[in-house]
């Protein structure tokens, strides 16, 4: 992928991002973020993941997002209201956040092995066997598992939205 | 048989919880330690070396063993813990006279002493450390539900601070363990004192430095001291006895049967040090019992003044002062276990320790007017009781340490700061004796009755037994002379290489 | 010339947006968002680094594996979380962190 | 023999106290029964036995196991010395015990007080046939608890409480460095027993001994156990207060044989006295302030047991004086014959207080001349050997120390000679105020002879009082010492006391008030308040302060420091527990670019 292209999607990315965490409206940052995850399932192809990008697509910019939306919809959540801000906690997330970045940007700085390009790959079959016969091969049984979770998740999403009966 | 007599108070204990009558299950238990004791004490009187012994491995793979077995010492110890067990649980309060758990009561009494028997019988490191614990926390018990006065402050503070004070052993003991070469480690005290007498333990300062503090913190020694006056004016009659009497002896014990023997030459490095803080606990102790308003707390920081005696002994480290801490040790176990059950017995009556307010109560209660007399006497080191020979010895053995030419060791001049403490405490023991027992009395007290005839004997029991070890203390030097002889020829014989 | 690092750097800049969110804004729904978007940023490098260990022409699919499973346990948890906020708003008629405070002492 | 003198009191004192309490009068009987049969061993043993017979030992504390000479049996030295003072202990005990019968007869605490006597008889004893220095510091300590019981005989008065406990913190401050003296004995010559210490200096295996400066130490530390036994300057207070206790006890203890033990004790241990010439010095200056100041005092005082005891410590004094100028049989001769008049004194004052319905003060006596004749001429007898009147027995005993003195030092014998003449003149206060003129009170008049179970044992003594002076009665029991030629002392001494006499008389015949005040002399020089002083400053301040110390530094700001400091510690901290989910995530990220930061950002 050209530099271009990957520059274009990393600021889709963190542009939106941003903008999740700037609008005031509940429903604006629920569709910021669903951008920022298109662009990221963009980078993710990219990267020759295209079975993970898709993933990303269907999961997060889907059914992640039709949840956050219908939820802020249930919950009829009107735009926040301005409230004192408390300046201490503003600096304080701004400065770790900040301090963060900034030690990621350092460490990046210091690790030239990061520099070089993408060694080429030569795929025989397509993206989505590979990931099908390693995900059902050798992670079989935390593929199990992970199915035995999201039962045990559904159940539990039943039982704490149900309304008591009175 | 030495478990046999571990095990006989832990299952009437457990008998008690289970709901067996209380005072007489435990009357029984203590009874037949008694006889147990006694039988012992006549089988190995003055055989040399480790008697009685038994031992099960438990986890090989650590050295770890149950096993017991009884020298001089320990024998001297057992039958402490046996005839205080034995006054304690005679003392006790009826259990239809306690408003919570009587019970519990009697089976934290009967838990103590199988502590203190199992500590003192133990010849694993590991169990001579866990039997010790064991018992701290019956005393926690005791002195948190039926004690007097601020009892749940009194009963944290002695539970964290002696807790704090067997952690330091523990390291100790661990920093001890681990310093011996890793082929030769081993939990079984004999098999370590064989190994010191060879000469395969390092003698390091600092492992001696935190042994020496972790029980001198359980043995009160200054500045380690302010739990004990607060604990002992809190806890009731028995509890104060057995611990004072007894449990606090352990710390003493254990230098005796693990430090010294272990580390001579460690020893010898901390004696000035030794020597100062005891003779804080004498003087400075001692004039802080002058100033006492309360019976209870004068006799809580008397007992912390008397340890200094042993100490002394104890640093003198030559045979009349190893005896003679020896000695005092059970001395001062007797002497201060009567004037804990006769000041229970007081505040039972009065409800009040306050020298101000008590007064002249011989008159009311002569028995217990005269027994505390006799015991304070015995306290302050006058002859006929078992306190005399054994501060005479100490003072012999401090000052068999001559000074360089004519100036005095610095041993002598503890010597000297410790005569004096005889005369602080003569001082500190009248002045409390006439201010709760004689002059005037009070109107309040008039009617006050006496000691009932049931529970005299449990006091006369006591007073003759320190009587007999005061009438012929030699059996008890011939007693401990083994024991005492072992100690130092570990000395002479690592100094020689 | 796009390198590793590119990618790592735009993972570590969505993480510490991320982050950022979940410290400054006070509603529960975008906190959670802000959880999704670190989430995400941790894939990102994830699959950057697959992709950047390659063997016999094949990327690392480790890595890719442990993506799925995080989209997977992370729906999982969104269905769960949301519920969680859905039965909080019922309880106290708010998504507002600062009115959530019954865990204190 | 010497077992049943010493025993037999112990075993009265055991049966009294564990079974015959109950029944006052068979407790009484016990103990006189134990105290005849110590006096006849007594006697049997003076008149058969050899000196220094060997006798068998009870090992009582013994470590010559351990390879250390350390040694100390309970047994027994019989030779003129301990022999002369058991019969003096043993005859005076017994009249004592009689006497008593009678006057403790409607005591409550009769059976204490028996028990007490015969542990005292016993203790006493002990102190006697001592034959080394841990079993003489045993019944020394002894005989300080039993006259701590009977001194507080009356222990539910707050004046005989007190009385006692300052008695027995006296005693143990002296025996504070008697001990110390025979730890110091111990560590020169590396032995307790007299005989052993007597071979190694003489031997000279106590190289220590033989510096000046360590011998003085020495003795002096052990005259220490003296000057609190026998009541010396400066811790001579606790004597007078002393005489809180029963009559009979003063007499026996306070005057006749306890504190007569610390100049036993010197007598015993002249051996090792006699090394030091400084450490004589001292002994000396002290037994001559002692008795010179006591006999100041004694002029002063208005009750009657008050007059005996300070004239006790006056010649205790020159007892002590008489040691210190090294004529050590001549305190004992003093000692010997004072044992008997200074007893007879204080029976003849137990039966005049008896008379008088235990009325001590003696201006509210007077004029039991008639009332009491018996008593009367005993108390005369006792009266005029303390003064030192020729024929009766102080004349010989109190000479020879003066005499002593006067070779050994002048100033000492003046000082010695006005001491008798103030003897004498206070006696002759007492003796005129109490026997002539007008009864001053009902109680006086009323008064009459003491039954005979009381004045009998003051007959007894009144006849040894009177003889046990003269040399050839006196040298069957103890070396009398001779007079070396012509001396001035003797008539010197008997003018001091004509002077007494005559002043004492004129001054006081017929007067009903005292005409002479002095303050300073009536109030003991002051000596209680200043001690009271010096102890309120020192050992109470001190007490306070170590207490304060112990409850607010050590307690409260360090130990309990500790603790509050972990509880703040946690209280603090609790603040951050906000519930404030931003809070903690702010403080989560801190931490994690924190660790970030230690791990990849410091090198």
């Amino acid at each position: 992928m050209s530099p271009t292209l990957f520059w274009i999607f990393a600021a889709i990315t963190l542009g939106f991002g941003a903008a999740t965490l700037i609008n005031r409206n509940p429903v604006a940052s629920a569709l910021s973020l669903a951008v920022s995850f298109l662009g990221l399932a963009a980078l993710f192809t990219s990267l020759s993941a295209t079975f993970i990008g898709i993933v990303q697509v269907l999961v997060y910019a889907g059914a992640v997002m039709v949840l956050f939306l219908f939820i802020i919809m249930l919950l009829d959540l009107k735009a926040e209201q301005r409230r004192q801000v408390r300046l201490s906690a503003l600096i304080g997330g701004v400065v770790i956040a900040g301090l963060f970045a900034s030690q990621v940007v350092l460490v990046l700085r210091h690790f030239p092995k990061g520099n070089h390009e993408f060694p080429p790959l030569s795929l025989p079959h397509p993206d989505a066997v590979n990931i099908g016969l390693t995900l059902f091969g050798h992670y079989n049984l935390p593929f199990q598992v992970i199915g035995v979770l999201i039962l045990v998740a559904s159940i539990g999403v039943v039982v704490l939205s149900k309304r008591e009966l009175n | 048989m030495l478990t046999l007599l571990i095990a006989i108070p832990l299952v009437a204990a457990v008998a008690i919880l289970l709901g067996a009558c209380a005072k007489k299950t435990a009357l029984a238990a203590v009874a037949a330690n008694l006889v147990l004791t006694l039988v012992l004490l006549v089988q190995n009187y003055g055989a040399p070396g480790y008697q009685a012994t038994a031992s099960t491995p438990l986890i090989p793979a650590l050295g770890l063993s149950y096993s017991v077995g009884v020298d001089g010492l320990s024998l001297l110890m057992l039958l402490l813990t046996a005839i205080v067990g034995f006054a304690a649980v005679w003392v006790a309060p009826h259990p239809e006279k306690l408003e919570r758990y009587p019970g519990l009561y009697y089976a934290c009494l009967l838990f103590i002493i199988a502590g203190a028997t199992g500590a003192f019988a133990s010849l694993d490191l590991f169990f001579f450390y866990a039997f010790h614990e064991l018992a701290l926390i019956p005393t926690f018990l005791l002195i948190g539900i039926w004690g007097s006065g601020d009892r749940i402050t009194a009963a944290w503070k002695v539970t964290i601070y002696l807790a704090l004070g067997s952690f330091v052993l523990l390291i100790g003991l661990l920093a001890l363990y681990f310093s011996i070469p890793e082929a030769a480690r081993t939990f079984s005290i004999p098999a370590l004192q064989t190994l010191a007498a060879a000469g395969s333990i390092p003698q390091t300062p600092w492992i001696y430095l935190t042994i020496l503090l972790g029980f001198g913190v359980l043995i009160s020694l200054f500045p380690f001291h302010t739990w004990a006056p607060q604990a002992y004016a809190s806890a009731p009659a028995p509890a104060a006895m057995l611990h004072a009497g007894v449990l606090k002896k352990f710390g003493l014990y254990g230098l005796l049967r693990v430090g010294l023997p272990l580390m001579p030459q460690a020893a010898q490095h901390w004696t000035n040090l030794l020597l100062i803080l005891l003779v804080g606990n004498i003087l400075y102790v001692g004039l802080a019992t002058i100033a006492q308003k309360r019976l209870d707390s004068m006799l809580g920081y008397s007992s912390v003044m008397h340890m200094g005696y042993i100490f002394l002994g104890i640093a003198a480290f030559n045979p009349i002062g190893l005896t003679g801490a020896a000695l005092l040790i059970f001395a001062h176990g007797l002497s201060i276990a009567i004037l804990f059950a006769i000041t229970g017995f007081v505040r039972d009556r009065t409800g009040s320790l306050e020298f101000t307010k008590l007064g002249g109560l011989a008159k009311p209660m002569p028995f217990l007017g005269f027994t505390f007399g006799l015991a304070a006497f015995a306290s302050v080191g006058l002859p006929g009781f078992a306190n005399f020979p054994a501060e005479m010895s100490v003072f012999f053995g401090t000052f068999a340490h001559a000074g360089d030419g004519l100036a005095f060791s610095n041993f002598q001049v503890a010597g000297i700061a410790a005569l004096w403490g005889l005369v602080i405490s003569a001082v500190y023991m009248l002045r409390g004796y006439r201010a709760a027992f004689l002059g005037e009395t009070g109107k309040r007290w008039v009617g006050l009755a006496d000691l009932s005839f049931c529970a005299r004997p449990a006091i006369i029991f006591l007073l003759a037994a320190t009587m007999i070890a005061g009438f012929r203390p030699q059996l008890l030097v011939n007693l401990v002379k083994p024991t005492v002889k072992g100690i130092l020829q570990n000395q002479t014989s690592l100094s020689a290489k | 010339m796009v390198t590793l690092n590119d990618y790592l750097l735009v993972s570590g800049l969505l993480f510490s947006l991320g982050f950022a969110g979940v410290l400054l804004r006070r509603n529960i729904l975008v906190i959670f968002m802000g959880l999704e978007m670190m989430l995400n940023a941790a894939n990102l490098s994830l699959v950057a680094f697959s992709r950047f260990g390659v063997a016999n022409g094949l990327p690392d699919y480790n890595g890719q594996m442990l993506v799925f499973f995080v989209i997977t346990v992370a729906a999982a948890e969104v269905a769960v979380g949301l519920a969680i906020i859905v039965a909080l708003y019922r309880a106290k008629q708010t998504t507002h962190v600062e009115d959530l405070t019954s865990l204190k002492f | 023999m010497p077992w049943i003198i010493l025993f037999a009191p112990l075993i009265s004192a055991a049966v009294i106290v564990l079974f015959t309490q109950k029944w006052k009068n068979l407790s009484a009987l016990i103990s006189i029964a134990a105290v005849l049969v110590s006096l006849a061993a007594s006697i049997t043993l003076f008149l058969n036995a050899p000196d220094s017979a060997a006798t068998a030992t009870i090992p009582w504390l013994d470590f010559t196991g351990f390879g250390v000479p350390f040694k100390a049996p309970i047994s027994f030295t019989i030779d003129g010395l301990s022999k002369a003072m058991m019969i003096v202990v043993t005859f005076i005990g017994a009249l004592i015990h009689i006497y008593s019968w009678a006057y403790m007869a409607d005591d409550e605490g009769k059976s204490r007080y028996f028990a007490g006597l015969s542990l005292f008889m016993f203790s006493m004893l002990g102190i006697v046939f001592a034959n080394n220095f841990l079993m003489m510091f045993i019944f020394w300590e002894l005989v300080g608890v039993s006259s701590f019981i009977l001194i507080g005989h009356w222990y539910f008065r707050n004046a005989p409480a007190a009385a006692a406990n300052k008695a027995f913190i006296c005693n143990r401050l002296g025996d504070f460095g008697f001990l110390l003296g025979i730890l110091l004995v111990w560590v020169a010559t590396k032995s307790l027993d007299f005989e052993g210490i007597k071979q190694a200096i003489d031997s000279g295996n106590a190289p220590f001994l033989a510096v000046p400066a360590f011998a003085t130490a020495t003795v002096v530390l052990l005259f220490c156990g003296t000057i609190g036994k026998s009541a010396q300057f400066p811790l001579h207070v606790w004597l007078p207060d002393a005489m809180e206790g029963p009559t009979p006890v003063s007499a026996l203890i306070h005057a006749a044989t306890m504190v007569a033990a610390g100049v036993y004790m010197l007598a015993r241990i002249f051996f090792i006295v006699k090394i030091s010439p400084d450490a004589m010095q001292v002994i000396a200056v002290i037994g001559t302030i002692t008795a010179f100041g006591a006999a100041l005092i004694a002029t002063q005082q208005n009750d009657i047991k008050k007059v005996l005891a300070y004239s006790t410590l006056s010649q205790l004094g020159y007892m002590v004086m008489a040691v210190g100028v090294a004529a050590s049989s001549a305190a004992m001769f003093h000692l010997f014959t004072h044992a008997f008049f200074k007893a007879l004194l204080f029976l003849g004052a137990g039966s005049v207080i008896f008379a008088c319905h235990h009325e001590q003060d003696i201006w509210k006596m007077g004029g039991l001349v008639r009332k009491q004749p018996i008593t009367f001429i005993c108390f005369l007898a006792g009266t005029l050997a303390l003064m030192g009147i020729p024929l009766f027995s102080g004349f010989y005993s109190k000479d020879s120390i003066l005499v002593a003195a006067y070779e050994h030092h002048r100033i000492l014998a003046y000082f010695g000679l006005f001491t008798a003449l103030l003897t004498a003149y206070y006696m002759t206060r007492l003796f005129v105020i109490v026997f002539f003129g007008k009864a001053h009170t009902e109680a006086a008049s009323h008064a009459h002879e003491a039954p005979v179970v009381m004045w009998g044992p003051l007959v007894l003594l009144a006849i040894p009082s009177v003889i046990a002076g003269y040399a050839s009665i006196a040298g069957h029991f103890l070396p009398v010492p001779e007079h070396h030629g012509e001396s001035i002392v003797p008539s010197l001494a008997i003018g001091a006391g004509v002077i007494g006499i005559l002043l004492g008389a004129l001054l006081y015949f017929g007067k009903a008030k005292d005409p002479i005040r002095i303050p300073l002399l009536a109030n003991k020089f002051y000596f209680d308040e200043l001690y009271a002083h010096i102890i309120w400053y020192t050992q109470d301040l001190l007490a306070r302060i170590c207490a304060f110390i112990d409850r607010w530094i050590l307690d409260t700001a360090i130990v309990r420091g500790l603790s509050s400091g972990t509880w703040a510690t946690g209280f603090v901290m609790r603040f951050a527990q906000a519930g404030n989910l931003q809070g903690y995530a702010l403080l989560f990220g801190a931490g994690v670019v924190a660790l970030f930061y230690f791990i990849l950002f410091i090198k």
